[in-house]
């Protein structure tokens, strides 16, 4: 990879996470070999120990910020990248770990650690949004490649990025899968989580976790109290709901209400 | 080594290994006297707040300690609970779980030895500097991967973070004919995983030979990926939920990171290597042909040759894929169905990396009351700071930005995927 | 209806009509048990039509029973087949040349879908067909139409009193009716239906006969009925445009947009633009429903922000702008949108409620 | 067999021929399509489409010789920005044009009122080159425009030209002045008690946004406008622009087949109602 004139430079971070959105940027494969002619892989730790420094043309991070330290490299990638794009539900809405910052941290520390005092993190797991401006949110644990892969080439001819935000459910029924609440009596997150993923928890036959994170005027409400009619407790409604983008707004913004 | 006597090596940036660390090594009058190993991956604390939730939950949860091989985790997960509510899924449900684990083996380890590790042995940044000598290489390469990705996503849904798959089996019925793909360029395939292999067998391997404990699951009749016995080359056998018997966590003098180690405090390897040393017999013989008319047999002496066990791990999962969609026949029921009960018990799976151990224990309404996990990469750790140790003076010898190279390569020797050692965290060097 | 063109034969007849439309090369696309439900798909042999299965509708709630019931209308309605969920409308090479998609459009029979079903199709016909929908018009030419008259209306079927159901009277090529288990009744309702039946053995309908399916109708269609009755229908919603029922209903609705999925008349579409690496572009047209929030949402602004605007909206298109725009009701009675709606809401107790709060206002 | 499938969607492809700026977000493009489209009517509009980016309903201002139009665009989304990085030579698709426009057969004869708000304008421009083309076929112009601040008013180097249409009057206004600014401050809805219309003979065009519609509808009855006398041009979401994608209702009307311009007592009822 040499001579990258007039190549967009692309570099991918990694915050707290699993790696596994950056894997989806390995799984283009073919794809990828494609974007090589159009995108200089400038910083990309997991693929390529050369590791150029900015300023770059788009940052993709992944991961969500759980540490003083990540506060601070969030900042630097800002300062460094024209265009930021949050990569994933750690990114986007701080991830599966944020599910922690329901709980106590003292006593979250301690249930792991044999010296919590050691332990160099912030008391919550937070969206990169949180910290600095981001242009462009995918959610998705872990991201759909494809998704990822129409934002980069969107982002590659110059044009703002659109994704429709709408519910899980039309591309549920687009595709053509049974309704899990409707068929089975089974309680599914697709009526507030956002499309993306290819509706496929449903079409392995169960309900969506949410892992996209929340729909546009997403509607938790009314879907807690239609979990209560399929006959879970409150409680049981809530830990549906309390999954892995329970950190996104609207969702916390309900729970915090529902729970009390 | 321009005359240097005391001096330190410090790799901040670990590149190449799938999350982020570092390593720390003090010289002391020309001898390398102490290593740490660093490993700056935040805590995620999943044993905390995975208590209280529903026992059904673990696999998918657990599944986001790693990107990489995030199965190994539903099926660690999976098996522990089928255990504590007495239940076992059905055979044809393990062949689709094993077709789909061993796409995650070939993911896994296409991605490393391709993509991480080929490239130290050639003195090359990455892969596509590879791809310009050899072009066949990263064809392969992505083609393999891709197919192994494919196997997952079959079953499962996605190749990370999989959604098809359940305490008890599977959630849907997978149709035959929807294997049918994975059959359609298999011989082509197949092709690739032996020249992948071969490739492998050609490169420059550093030779060292020293003494190491090797340990993984044992199979019977299978090469071990869904269980098996946990055996080690010091002669040792016990059964998974005896794990936490046999090896000891202690905690580093001046860092919270936990090291496993052996009763008598040997540190042991797990992974690609111990399971070729130990399995061996049980490789599809097309492997075992392609290894012996190398000159390869086991054991393999030094953890750089564990790149070899990753390329034929690899073509031995390809050819097993083959295999089990061959026999697979579609079940009449997706998953057993069991009695939620109160209950504790530990599942080892055979991860990429290694031995992956889960325990929980669970009460009556099915609700998580504890849950250890120790994944392979902190089982590596001890025996990574070791091999640094004993490859010392081969790093000694070289001039200075080799040597960081050789101790990059050495740790990568162990694919430590960093994301997954939910007990490491971030050490501090104190100056002694 | 009954005088004269009524036939009667054999359940093995009605196998010897599919397996006659199969012969003269139709693709064969009807109601099959797949993934647990009924659904539309294709059809290699007759006895994939799960007779004898029933299926339970209820608000929010789809089950079948194999307990020799009967089977309503099914998952899928024929705007999936007709009105695909995903097109792509063009491709714009690099040079600006024009790619037009090319697809295969084969001679195509509905065999046995429901009087809902075949009016969801005149609908269409109305809608996509006069706007000019080339896709839809392709499929259409060639599509053959048998279909089954209901006996045994769903909880959620209101057919009767939207006039759909539960007997076809026209734009079919072949009506039957199960009387019952072995009893057929048939009526061809085009020259190449007339020409199918010919191809049986089949005998006139006796007059017993026509008085048990006339019974059966009447009684199916007193059970297919919502709460309100078409009867100034449109003038009672207009007249109660800020009624308290839709901002109740909306505290229940997820604004999910299942209901315009399953809807077999809903047309609505939006449209992606995918850049590709080559330099080419994509258009490719995707259901949309007015449940959607970006609906009516346009730059700098939003035209039904909440989601009661939303939806009124769909109730006020179904039962009054449709006549005013295509000359019919939206809404054929299937049910779909009440089974699938996954909140369990019952759209015509709203209409209902609407309706009723102008009496007492 | 397989077969090709057209449709009412497909653009012509058009070249930028001329780019103005009008204001910091607005720009009038000259398009020149390279197929020859219908001759547009005032008041209608077309689809203007980039490849990848999108596609956007916007309001032919103006036509040319040998098939050109000007259309002015605010730029304000993905379609509109990425337009503005067209330059002379560039390329976009057009299709069209759509709608029913201004009822020029009812303005015959008449005193014409324009009012339009910020880019609301554009759509009206046609109108007043038709009243001066044909000036004696139409009665007292007079053109009624407002923005938020004097840089935002389109249009400007053609101002003394409507003055110079005989018989007519230009009221410009602004929100908000700026130190260059000598003339009317405040809403376009005060200047309609200035304008110098017989408001018993006089057909009133509207366009600007919503809110500023409704103002105008309730001054205009107070100076004695009926309801069959105002139109308007209303605006709504839009992807197919023939009435296919359903979208851009209002009540029973679809926006792009039965408008955009609608004559006011036909959308009374609706125009009222709180998000319809
Ligand atoms: C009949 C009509 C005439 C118009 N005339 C003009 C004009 O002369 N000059 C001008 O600058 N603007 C005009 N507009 C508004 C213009 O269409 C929008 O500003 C434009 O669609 C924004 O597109 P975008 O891709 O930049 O924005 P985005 O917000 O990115 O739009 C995404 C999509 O939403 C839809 N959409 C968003 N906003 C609107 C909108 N206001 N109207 C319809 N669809 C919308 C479109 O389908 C668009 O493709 C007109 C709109 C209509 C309906
Ligand atoms: S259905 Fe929901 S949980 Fe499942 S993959 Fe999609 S977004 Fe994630
Ligand atoms: S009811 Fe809604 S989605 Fe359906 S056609 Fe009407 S406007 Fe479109
Ligand atoms: S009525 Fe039901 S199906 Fe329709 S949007 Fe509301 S919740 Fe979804």
């Amino acid at each position: 990879m040499s001579g990258e004139k007039n190549k967009v430079r692309l570099a991918v971070f990694k915050l707290t996470s699993c790696s596994g959105c950056q894997q989806q940027i390995i799984d283009l494969g073919d794809q990828l070999l494609a974007l090589l002619d159009r995108i200089e892989i400038a910083y990309f730790l997991e693929a390529s120990s050369d590791a150029k420094p900015g300023p770059y043309d788009v940052a993709l991070v992944e991961g969500s910020v759980s540490t003083p330290h990540e506060e601070e490299l969030v900042k630097k990638i800002r300062e460094n990248s024209r265009i930021v794009v949050s990569v994933g539900s750690c990114a986007t809405y701080g991830g599966i770990q944020a599910l922690r910052n329901w709980m106590d941290f003292e006593e979250v520390k301690k249930a792991v650690y044999e010296k919590p005092e050691l332990i160099e993190a912030l008391e919550k797991s937070r969206p990169v949004s949180d910290f600095i401006d981001v242009d462009y949110a995918i959610g998705g644990c872990p991201a759909n490649k494809l998704q990822l892969l129409s934002v980069l080439k969107q982002v590659l001819i110059g044009r703002r990025v659109y994704q429709r935000g709408e519910g899980l459910c039309q591309e549920c029924k687009r595709k053509g899968n049974v309704c899990v609440v409707v068929a089975k009596g089974q309680p599914c997150l697709g009526p507030i989580t956002r499309e993306g993923c290819g509706a496929l928890c449903p079409s392995y036959g169960r309900g969506c976790y949410g892992c996209f994170g929340p729909m546009v005027d997403p509607q938790p409400g009314a879907l807690a109290r239609r979990f209560e009619d399929l006959g879970l407790s409150r409680e049981e409604a809530a830990l549906r709901i309390r999954s892995i983008t329970s950190w996104s707004e609207p969702v916390r913004r309900f729970l915090e209400k529902y729970e009390r | 080594m321009s005359g240097e006597k005391s001096f330190e090596i410090k790799v901040d940036q670990l590149a190449r290994v799938e999350g982020e660390g570092g390593v720390w090594v003090k010289v002391r009058d020309g001898r390398i006297d102490y290593v740490e190993v660093n490993i700056f991956e935040p805590p995620r604390f999943f044993e905390a707040f995975l208590k209280g939730r529903i026992y059904l939950e673990a696999p998918d949860l657990t599944a986001r300690i790693c990107g990489i091989c995030p199965l190994a985790y539903v099926m660690a997960a999976s098996r522990a609970m089928e255990k504590i509510l007495g239940i076992e899924a059905s055979e044809e449900s393990n062949k689709l779980r094993k077709i789909a684990f061993y796409g995650e083996w070939i993911e896994s380890h296409v991605l490393h030895f391709a993509f991480l590790h080929a490239p130290d042995f050639l003195g090359k940044h990455s892969i596509f500097e590879i791809a310009e000598e050899h072009p066949q290489f990263l064809r392969d390469a992505i083609a393999v991967r891709d197919w192994g990705n494919r196997a997952i996503e079959i079953v499962g849904g996605r190749p990370v973070h999989p959604v098809g798959f359940r305490v008890g089996g599977l959630h849907r019925i997978i149709k035959r004919r929807e294997l049918d793909p994975l059959l359609k360029n298999f011989d082509e395939i197949e092709k690739m995983g032996r020249r992948l292999l071969e490739f492998v067998l050609s490169l420059p391997i550093p030779e060292v030979s020293y003494d190491m404990a090797f340990m993984s699951l044992k199979g019977e009749r299978e090469y071990p990926i869904l269980e098996g016995v946990v055996s080690n080359n010091l002669g040792e056998e016990f059964p998974e939920d005896d794990f936490e018997k046999h090896v000891i966590v202690e905690q580093k003098r001046y860092s919270n990171a936990l090291h496993y180690r052996l009763r008598s405090g040997k540190p042991y390897i797990t992974g690609p290597l111990a399971r070729f040393n130990l399995n061996y017999g049980l490789l599809a013989p097309e492997v075992k042909s392609v290894l012996e008319e190398s000159g390869f047999k086991p054991p393999l002496k030094n953890t750089y040759q564990s790149i070899i066990a990753r390329a034929a791990e690899t073509y031995h999962a390809i050819l097993e894929i083959g295999r089990l969609i061959g026999e697979y026949r579609e079940p009449d029921k997706a998953y057993e169905e069991a009695e939620v009960r109160a209950g504790e018990a530990a599942a080892i799976v055979e991860a990429p990396r290694g031995m992956l151990y889960h325990r929980y224990r669970i009460d009556g309404d099915g609700r998580i009351l504890y849950a250890n996990i120790v994944p392979p990469t902190a089982q590596n750790y001890a025996a990574m700071e070791e091999d640094i140790l004993k490859v010392g003076d081969l790093i000694l010898r070289k001039p200075r930005e080799e040597a960081q190279k050789l101790v990059e390569t050495t740790i990568r020797n162990y694919d430590p995927c960093i994301s997954c050692s939910v007990h490491m965290i971030r050490l501090r060097i104190i100056e002694e | 209806m009954f005088s004269g063109s009524l036939y009667s034969g054999e359940l093995s007849e009605l196998r010897k009509l599919f397996e006659e439309i199969k012969a003269r090369g139709y693709k064969i696309i009807g109601p099959r048990l797949e993934d647990g439900v009924i659904r539309l798909g294709e059809l290699e042999g007759f006895d994939e039509i799960p007779y004898g299965i029933g299926d339970i509708q209820k608000p929010g709630y789809y089950r079948v029973r194999a307990n020799g019931g009967r089977f309503r209308s099914p998952l899928d309605s024929p705007k999936r087949i007709l009105y695909p969920p995903e097109l792509t409308l063009f491709r714009l090479t690099r040079d600006w040349e024009l790619e037009r998609p090319e697809y295969e459009f084969e001679a195509t029979a509905l065999f046995g879908i429901k009087p809902c079903d075949l009016a969801a199709i005149g609908i269409m016909d109305r809608v996509q067909g006069e706007l000019g929908d080339e896709y839809f018009l392709k499929m259409r030419e060639k599509l053959l139409i048998v279909v089954e008259n209901c006996v045994e209306p769903s909880e959620n079927c209101f057919c009767a009193t939207m006039g759909t159901g539960p007997a076809a009277s026209i734009g079919f090529d072949i009506a039957y009716t199960r009387l019952d288990d072995s009893t057929i009744l048939f009526q061809p309702g085009s020259d190449l239906g007339v020409d199918l039946l010919g191809e049986l053995t089949l005998e006139p309908a006796t007059p017993d006969q026509i008085e048990t399916l006339r019974k059966a109708l009447l009684k199916a269609s007193e059970k297919a009925r919502a709460g309100f009755r078409l009867e100034n229908l449109p003038d009672m919603l207009e007249l109660n445009l800020e009624s308290e029922t839709y901002r109740e209903i909306a505290e229940r609705c997820l604004g999910c947009a299942n209901c315009n999925m399953v809807c077999p008349t809903c047309f609505c579409f939006d449209v992606i633009d995918e850049p590709e690496l080559d330099g080419s572009a994509r258009r490719i047209r995707v259901w949309d429903g007015c449940h959607s929030y970006s609906y009516a949402q346009v730059a700098g602004g939003h035209f039904r922000k909440d989601l009661w605007a939303r939806y009124r909206h769909w109730v006020l298109h179904k039962f009054v702008y449709w006549l005013r725009q295509f000359g019919s009701f939206g809404c054929v009675g299937c049910g779909r949108c009440i089974t699938w709606c996954p909140a369990g809401i019952d759209l015509r107790e709203v209409i209902s409620k609407v309706v009723r709060e102008v009496g007492e206002g | 067999m397989k077969e090709v499938v057209g449709s009412k969607l497909t653009p012509v492809p058009a070249e930028v021929i001329e780019v103005v700026d009008e204001t910091p977000d607005t720009k009038t493009f000259y398009f020149k399509p390279r197929a020859r489209l219908e001759n547009p009517r005032p008041g209608q509009f077309t689809e203007i489409y980039i490849p990848g980016v999108g596609e956007a309903p916007v309001s032919v201002s103006g036509t040319g010789p040998d098939g050109v139009i000007m259309q002015t665009v605010r730029s304000i989304g993905t379609l509109t920005e990425y337009l503005f990085k067209l330059e002379k030579g560039g390329l976009v698709g057009i299709r069209g044009p759509y709608g029913r426009g201004w009822p020029l057969e009812k303005l015959e004869g008449r005193d014409v009122l324009v009012i339009g708000g910020g880019i609301g304008l554009a759509p009206l421009r046609p109108v007043i080159k038709e009243v001066e083309k044909n000036r004696s076929r139409y009665g007292r112009l007079s053109i009624l425009y407002g923005a938020r601040t004097p840089s935002l008013l389109l249009y400007k180097y053609e101002f003394d030209e409507y003055r110079s249409i005989p018989d007519s009057e230009l009221l410009l206004t602004v929100d908000r002045g700026d130190e260059t600014w000598t003339g009317n401050v405040g809403v376009v809805t005060e200047l309609i008690p200035k304008a110098t219309v017989k408001p018993e003979n006089a057909i009133a065009l509207v366009c600007g946004p919503e809110i500023m519609m409704r103002f105008t509808i309730k001054a205009l009855e107070r100076e004695g406008f009926r309801e069959n006398q105002i139109y308007l041009s209303l605006e709504r979401r839009m992807k197919c622009g023939v009435g296919l994608c359903g979208h851009c209702q209002v009540g029973p009307y679809f926006v792009c087949r039965h408008g955009p311009v609608f004559p006011y007592w036909m959308i009374k009822k609706y125009f009222w109602v709180d998000q319809i």
